[in-house]
């Protein structure tokens, strides 16, 4: 069954995908991304990162591709203006990701993953985990151990039973809160700049 | 003294004096000023000045009596020791000398027994302390400037006996020339002063706003240096104030400015001053070099211990401790006591002794600059240039006092070959001077002469061991010179500035106070006195002094017998030219009568003065040396005088003590009378009776004539020693300038005029085509890579995806996989 | 492979569980089918409330405006009136303006509606009646509902029609404003209990009603409020109705649909408003437990679990309709703002409210530990004393007393211990031990059992 | 059950990526050029969670997931900021004419 689950949250995501591609209208560019993000959500559940998926769905899909849109409204010359793009360079482009394509596909399925595992498990010994992923029996969420990571605490249970700490990622998560507040205040800034245009309401920069 | 009497006493003479001789900074500072804001045709400046050195002249006096009440006891223990030690015909030895047998008169100097009878004894000083000046003499320190580790740069003052006298004689003397100048000045109360003797284009004359005020400020100013040399309390600051004398002197001289006699008078005696402060400062360098302070002496309780100038070169015997032989010899400097001064390092602090004569022979390069001694005594008659209550000034009581006052201050750091070359310098000078004013015809320049002779005699005393005689002489010399100078300046006054004296004459019966002020002058400076009598002119007793301490020297030491012949036959041609002039001036009939004419006596402001110091030329030496003057100097008599000095120093030469200058006052007395009379007789001769006449003398002796009326040719000899050698190398130096520098420069010029061209050319051709094509291929570059950079978004992603393949598969092609 | 699944058995596996002793297909058969029956149960939830909160409305307003409403359809109370209102729309001609852009503009409900629908699945209504119980069960449920904003701005943009885009774009702005003050209140709760699981949450306000985290402290009491404002501008209902502004913009997002389509949009809000509702109720009002701690015991207790879940199911259901009733009540007392104040109420007054409150809630229990020994006002609470502390290697979590042991249940209870699991926060499960309205067999269950 | 593994969710995120890329190649309109970097961002995403989930990279990958997420939704912030302040001063959306800088 999850098979099925699966292909249908994977073509949805790259049907998605190319339809953003291929749409010339941005409203169904944007349409279609939602299809394709809130899939990738569906994705990350079924890998048992359901906090990931929850953040992506409410950040990406509610937030980013939300503010998007309406960016779209704010800068649109007309209701379905089309910026027609030089054939050639869309020729070009394809080609170049298909060769693109090619090589990240050839650069994945050229690596023996199990293996790699192994190797590692033998360079380092006991630093290595006591499975290969989490949550591989499917027990449970994540949410706990990753706001535990956050907020500094970080545990691994090791191969022999035992469990040690490791730093977690407190710095980067202030870094990065620090970094909210900036582009916060650098967007708003931004966006208020002479505006010729009347619009709506600065909103969209705070609740990023 | 108990430590808290001398502090008091201290304290009091430190603010009468100090109070005294600031007066006269502020009056300068008022009058300057507000003479310059001022008006020019009021009198205000003139009472200002009048005003502080009067009022100076009161504290000074005060400060006398002070002094000598806070000091009676100790001059009191000094008689009555001394009598004692007469009674007792002890006999005196030590240190580096041995005193040998010497005679002494056998009354007692201090209470003044005429007597001169003598008993030649020897006898023991038992205790030397008790006639040490340093006793009544009070040190301390006004103001402190800096310290450079343990040199100490303040405003020291030193008050012993000859400072106050000094200072009482000094404002005196000034408050009388400030008086008569009020009224020699007067003329000056002008908006357009008229100066007839500068002559402009189109025989105009010269025309300026008065100066009354400036002249005032500049004596004030000149008053106060004075006074604060006077009361100095280190070499140093003695210096400042020297200088600032020297200072004033040139405004003074230099008064009439626009007159180029007077300009260039002013620029000769700064310039000459100069050339003696030059060994002034070497001097004091030595000083500062091996003794670290330039205090003459620190008799406060609360500096013993550091010890000044006096206290560190003899102990308190007046001895010089001394070590080895010729070149060898040192000076052990003494700690104040009688104990060796020892550095921090343990050692025993000496001095070479060679290097003590050249630190006393610089000092007294100095004075000899300051009061115009031998080689440097040309400045002094230039001088004249300067109104004539100046004159009066400089040479009686401040500027060329300061330099005999000096010699005498430092008189303990002086060895007997300095006191020599002092001794035949002195000798010399008064020789010069008094052979020179024989022909001289200006009546001031006259007197000039006259200082300068009577200088060199003080010197001479002073150099002979006389010290008291010299300063006793500095004293009434200033009395009867100054006096002499206003009464000049009063004839040239009456005679609108008539100054040559072959056209006065007869002028007794005009200006009757003037003569016969005069006449006490000429009186007192030919020295007439009855020996024996109390009341003698005061001339007569210094130079008696005078001429026994030389006789007596003379007769310790035989091969110097030139100093005795020379005052004796200078006192002679003294008493020849003074009355010379007097007669010249007053006596006789007028010889011109255009000058006659207008002739009329002085107003009261001017004639005053003039008896009052003529009161005071005849009086002041009452009883001579038992007097109260002479004993005031004596208060202050270095130790090591009294005692005299017998084959001392490196020559062996002898100074005499007291008792041996006693035992020949009477010859020297004697002498000195009969020289002076033979002078007078042949002036009378000369120039009242006329019996024989001067011009056929001069005529017959024309060679000598003029070589004194070329005043010896010292200026011409200057001219050649110094002027014409300095023009020859500086034309020397002209041309090396001229023809090897500027063409070693115009060499260089014209190499790096060559060097930057060729450089342009390298620049040009290579360097800047280096750049150039850098530049180009740059631009090139540049231009061919624009096509690259569209500025599209979307092109630079292409670019990145096909870098990122391509990195790819560089990797994968070249990393060998593991 | 399997699908994330929580400590708590969700009603889907119960559902397993119990096809299982009747069907002996494959375990994903079973499963599948039940998640299937799940669905359809819940859509019985999304729409019947749907039904009767419309026919509420209307005699609510009517009530207020001093009329009757429906009266006549299906007897008294014209109780049937959503039922007729329904059949006509699904008759109605389904429009699609010249100027839109039709792909869009036919998709969009569907997506309201998909949203709407789908928050459904993350709200337990009952004790462990969830369909997906997840340990960020509140996290993602209103992120799944934020997805509500997307249909409609792309149903305004693709109307073709100003009026149309006007509301959309009012709405997004409106919307995303507003998430940031709801985001703060509900992170209030979670703060204090330690966890983002609903059903945790509501189980730790058992007992008497003072557990409830409105009565919490007073920094909750406004929250709460703060959050049923706030709930209100999300769901576009007025005073904050200005995505539809009939007055102004004609009917906003929705001016150019109609029929089922222009249903959908209704179907979808009032089904929010339940939510909404719901998950206030939840939050701080005590979810399914009564507020009065002997009933809530005896239900448990005597009843067992089943009937004690229906029981609660109930309870849950009334105090929700009784904040819907409230909104619509709300809607039809206050005059709509203009735009502008809409932001300026959030931006300026509920984004700083909500930010002091939740710093007060941080600072409030610590305060109060200083200065009174304890964490909180009241002499007995369950709840505060929780301090969320993640031991090594282990992650305790109190399940309930009352967990469901009598239905099967996925895990293998070998409770292999893991080192330091029994590790507690200072104050922490000793005082909820001590708590008299709970069980005193309260027990710790390791999810990441060592294996 | 096993038969999903890690290279389908690698090929997936490859799709999005190449996706994400040749919509910032061929899209001229700045917001569309935007959503191509949002899909490169989710191809990148996927990878990572993927990975964490079937290799040693445990949460690792997770987190870094969480912080391209965050960070995305900033850069989505300042991008469209930007790009609102270009078609103040442009009246247009079309990053061909952002060609200010060419050289």
């Amino acid at each position: 069954m999850s098979v099925l689950v699966f292909a249908i949250f994977a073509l949805a995501a790259c049907g998605g995908a190319l339809a953003v591609v291929l749409s010339q209208n941005v409203v169904r560019m944007a349409f279609w991304l939602i299809i394709s993000l809130s899939s990738v959500a569906g994705l990350f559940f079924l890998l048992n990162a359901d906090f990931v998926g929850a953040t992506q769905l409410l950040i990406y899909v509610g937030g980013t591709v939300v503010l998007l849109i309406f960016g779209v409204m704010l800068t649109a010359q007309g209701p379905y203006v089309n910026l027609k793009t030089n054939p050639a360079e869309v020729v070009i482009s394809l080609a170049i990701g298909g060769v693109v394509f090619a090589m990240l596909v050839a650069a994945f399925s050229g690596v023996n993953w199990s293996a790699n595992s192994e190797r590692l498990t033998a360079e380092f010994g006991t630093a290595t985990l006591q499975t290969p992923g989490y949550n591989q029996q499917g027990e449970g969420s994540t949410v706990r151990r990753i706001g535990g990571a956050l907020s500094g605490l970080r545990t691994e249970s090791l191969r022999d039973g035992r469990a040690i700490e490791r730093p977690g990622y407190l710095l980067p998560f202030e870094i990065v809160s620090v970094h909210l507040l900036v582009v916060l205040v650098g967007a708003s800034y931004l966006a208020r700049a002479k505006r010729r245009s009347g619009g709506s309401e600065p909103g969209a920069g705070p609740t990023v | 003294m108990t430590p808290n009497v001398y502090t008091a006493t201290s304290t009091t003479l430190k603010w009468l004096l100090g109070t005294a001789w600031l007066l006269p900074l502020a009056g300068f500072v008022i009058e300057i000023f507000g003479g310059y804001w001022g008006g020019r045709k009021t009198k205000t400046a003139a009472w200002i000045a009048v005003g502080c050195i009067a009022t100076s002249f009161v504290l000074s006096l005060s400060a006398l009596l002070v002094w000598r009440g806070a000091t009676a006891e100790i001059r009191e223990k000094q008689a009555t020791a001394l009598a004692e030690h007469d009674a007792a015909h002890g006999h005196g030895h030590g240190g580096e000398h041995g005193h040998g047998e010497h005679a002494h008169a056998a009354s007692d100097h201090a209470h003044g027994a005429a007597d001169h009878s003598h008993a030649h004894t020897n006898h023991v000083h038992t205790d030397h302390a008790d006639f040490n000046p340093l006793r009544t003499t009070f040190t301390g320190e006004f103001y402190r400037l800096a310290r450079f580790g343990s040199v100490v740069v303040s405003m020291d003052y030193y008050i012993d006996g000859l400072t106050v006298l000094m200072f009482t004689m000094v404002t005196l003397i000034a408050t009388c020339i400030h008086v008569f100048a009020t009224g020699y000045m007067a003329e000056e109360l002008t908006e357009h002063y008229e100066d007839h003797q500068v002559h402009l284009s189109g025989g105009r004359h010269f025309h300026r706003p008065g100066r009354f005020y400036r002249f005032f400020a500049f004596l004030s100013l000149f008053c106060f240096a004075m006074l604060g040399l006077v009361l100095a309390g280190n070499v140093f600051q003695v210096f400042i104030f020297w200088e600032l004398v020297g200072v004033c002197s040139f405004f003074l001289i230099g008064f009439y400015v626009e007159r180029k006699s007077a300009s260039t008078a002013a620029n000769k005696a700064f310039i000459m001053n100069r050339v003696g402060d030059f060994g002034f400062l070497i001097g004091l360098m030595v000083v500062l070099t091996y003794f670290g302070t330039f205090q003459f002496a620190n008799t406060s309780p609360d500096e013993i211990g550091s010890p000044g100038l006096f206290q560190m070169v003899r102990d308190t015997h007046g001895h010089m401790v001394t070590e080895g032989d010729g070149r060898e010899k040192v000076v052990l400097l003494q700690s104040g006591g009688n104990t060796p001064l020892h550095s921090q390092d343990g050692k025993q602090r000496v001095i070479p002794y060679w290097l003590l004569i050249v630190a006393g022979l610089g000092v007294f390069a100095g004075c000899v600059g300051k009061s115009a001694q031998f080689p440097l005594q040309t400045w002094l008659p230039d001088a004249m240039e300067g109104p004539t209550p100046v004159s009066a000034l400089v040479h009686s009581a401040t500027m060329v006092a300061a330099g005999v006052y000096l010699v005498g201050r430092f008189y303990p750091m002086f060895t007997p070959e300095v006191l020599l070359t002092i001794a035949y310098v002195g000798a010399i000078t008064a020789f010069i001077g008094a052979t020179i004013a024989i022909v001289v015809t200006d009546i001031k320049r006259v007197l000039a002469y006259s200082t300068i002779s009577q200088l060199g005699y003080m010197m001479l005393a002073l150099g002979v061991g006389g010290w008291m005689a010299g300063l006793f002489h500095l004293i009434t010399h200033a009395f009867f010179k100054s006096l002499m100078f206003l009464c000049s300046g009063s004839v040239i006054y009456g005679c609108h500035h008539e100054q040559d004296m072959t056209k006065m004459g007869g002028l007794r019966k005009k200006m009757p106070i003037t003569a016969y002020t005069m006449l006490i002058g000429v009186f007192a400076i030919a020295g007439y006195g009855l020996p024996g009598l109390p009341i003698n002119f005061s001339g007569f007793y210094s130079k008696d002094a005078i001429i026994a301490s030389a006789l007596t020297y003379v007769s310790l030491n035989p091969q110097h017998f030139l100093l005795f012949y020379i005052p004796v036959v200078t006192a002679g041609i003294t008493a020849f030219y003074m009355f010379r002039m007097w007669f010249m001036t007053f006596a006789g009939t007028p010889r011109d009568h255009h000058v006659d004419e207008h002739a009329h006596e002085s107003p009261l402001p001017m004639v005053a003065p003039l008896c009052l110091l003529a009161f005071l030329a005849w009086f002041c030496a009452f009883r001579g040396e038992d007097g109260g003057l002479a004993h005031q100097i004596l208060s202050s008599e270095p130790t090591h005088v009294r005692d005299g000095l017998e084959h001392g120093g490196i020559l062996g030469l002898s100074l005499p003590s007291h008792h041996q200058i006693h035992e020949k006052h009477a010859t020297a007395g004697w002498v000195a009378l009969f020289a002076a009379g033979l002078g007078s007789l042949i002036s009378y001769l000369f120039y009242c009776r006329r019996t024989l006449d001067a011009g056929t003398i001069g005529r017959q002796f024309w060679v000598i004539r003029d070589f004194l009326i070329e005043k010896w040719r010292f200026d011409e000899l200057y001219d050649v020693m110094f002027t014409r050698p300095v023009h020859v190398i500086g034309a020397w130096c002209q041309g090396f300038d001229k023809r090897v520098l500027d063409g070693l420069i115009h060499l260089a010029s014209h190499l790096t005029l060559q060097t930057a061209k060729f450089d342009r050319a390298v620049d040009e051709r290579l360097v800047d085509r280096i750049v150039n094509i850098c530049g180009e291929v740059t631009y090139a570059t540049g231009r061919s890579l624009k096509g690259i950079q569209t500025g599209r978004l979307r092109q630079y992603v292409m670019f990145i995806a096909l870098g990122v393949v391509s990195l790819f598969v560089l990797v994968f092609a070249f990393l060998p996989r593991s | 492979m399997m699908l994330p699944m929580a400590a708590t058995p969700t009603i889907v596996e119960s559902l397993a569980g119990w096809l299982a002793s009747w069907i002996s297909s494959s375990p994903d058969a079973v499963r599948f089918v039940a998640a299937a029956l799940h669905i359809g149960l819940l859509a019985a939830f999304f729409g019947l409330p749907a039904f009767a909160f419309i026919w509420a409305e209307r005699k609510v307003s009517a009530r207020i405006q001093d009329r009757l409403g429906p009266t006549h359809t299906g007897g008294r109370f014209g109780w049937l009136q959503s039922l007729a209102d329904g059949i006509k729309l699904i008759q109605k001609e389904d429009l699609a303006p010249a100027a839109a852009d039709r792909m869009l503009f036919r998709v969009s409900p569907y997506l309201v509606v998909i949203a709407s629908f789908a928050s459904f699945l993350f709200m337990p209504f009952s004790n462990g009646w969830v369909a997906v119980a997840l340990d960020c069960g509140l996290f993602i449920g209103m992120a799944v509902l934020s997805l509500e904003v997307l249909g409609v701005v792309l149903a305004g943009y693709s109307s073709g029609s100003k009026w149309s885009l006007f509301g959309g774009m009012r709405e997004t702005a409106q919307m995303v404003s507003y998430e940031v003050p709801l985001g703060l209140t509900a992170v209030i709760p979670v703060l204090i209990c330690g966890t983002m699981n609903l059903n945790e949450i509501c189980q730790m306000q058992s007992g008497w009603f003072t557990n409830w985290l409105v009565f919490h402290s007073p920094f909750t009491f406004v929250a709460f409020f703060v959050f049923f404002v706030v709930t209100l501008a999300s769901n576009k209902r007025a005073p904050f109705d200005l995505a539809e502004a009939e007055s102004e913009l004609v009917g906003g997002f929705h001016t150019e649909y109609s029929g089922m389509r222009w249903s959908f949009f209704f179907l979808a809000e009032y089904a929010s408003m339940f939510f909404v509702s719901g998950l206030g109720v939840l939050l701080f009002l005590g979810g399914w437990w009564t507020g009065i701690a002997p009933i809530d015991s005896a239900l448990s207790e005597v009843l067992g679990g089943y009937p004690g879940r229906v029981l609660g199911l109930l309870v849950f259901l009334t105090k929700s309709s009784l904040l819907v009733v409230v909104q619509i009540w709300v809607r039809w007392t206050l005059p709509r703002l203009r735009i502008d104040q809409v932001m300026e109420t959030c931006l300026k007054y509920l984004v700083p409210i909500s930010c002091f409150l939740f710093i007060g809630s941080v600072m409030y229990p610590l305060v109060l530990l200083s200065a009174l020994g304890r964490p909180t006002l009241l002499p007995v609470n369950s709840i505060g004393t929780r301090v969320p502390v993640l031991p090594p290697a282990a992650v305790p979590v109190t399940t309930p007393h009352d967990h469901p042991h009598d239905h099967s249940h996925p895990h293998d209870h070998n409770h292999g211990h893991g080192p330091g699991e029994h590790s507690h926060g200072p104050g922490g499960h000793s005082s909820l031990d001590r708590d008299p309205a709970e069980k005193p067999a309260a027990r710790e269950v390791t999810l990441r059992g060592g294996r | 059950m096993d038969s999903v593994g890690l290279n389908h969710y690698l090929f997936v995120g490859a799709v999005l990526f190449v996706c994400g890329i040749v919509c910032m190649a061929t899209k001229r309109n700045a917001i569309g050029v935007l959503m191509g970097v949002e899909l490169v961002l989710n191809g990148a995403n996927i990878n990572f969670v993927a990975l964490s989930r079937y290799t040693p990279l445990g949460l690792d990958g997770q987190v870094s997931s969480m912080f391209v997420i965050v960070l995305a939704a900033a850069e989505a912030a300042v991008a469209l900021a930007i790009a609102l302040n270009f078609y103040n001063n442009h009246l247009s959306i079309d990053v061909d004419r952002a060609d200010d800088l060419r050289g």
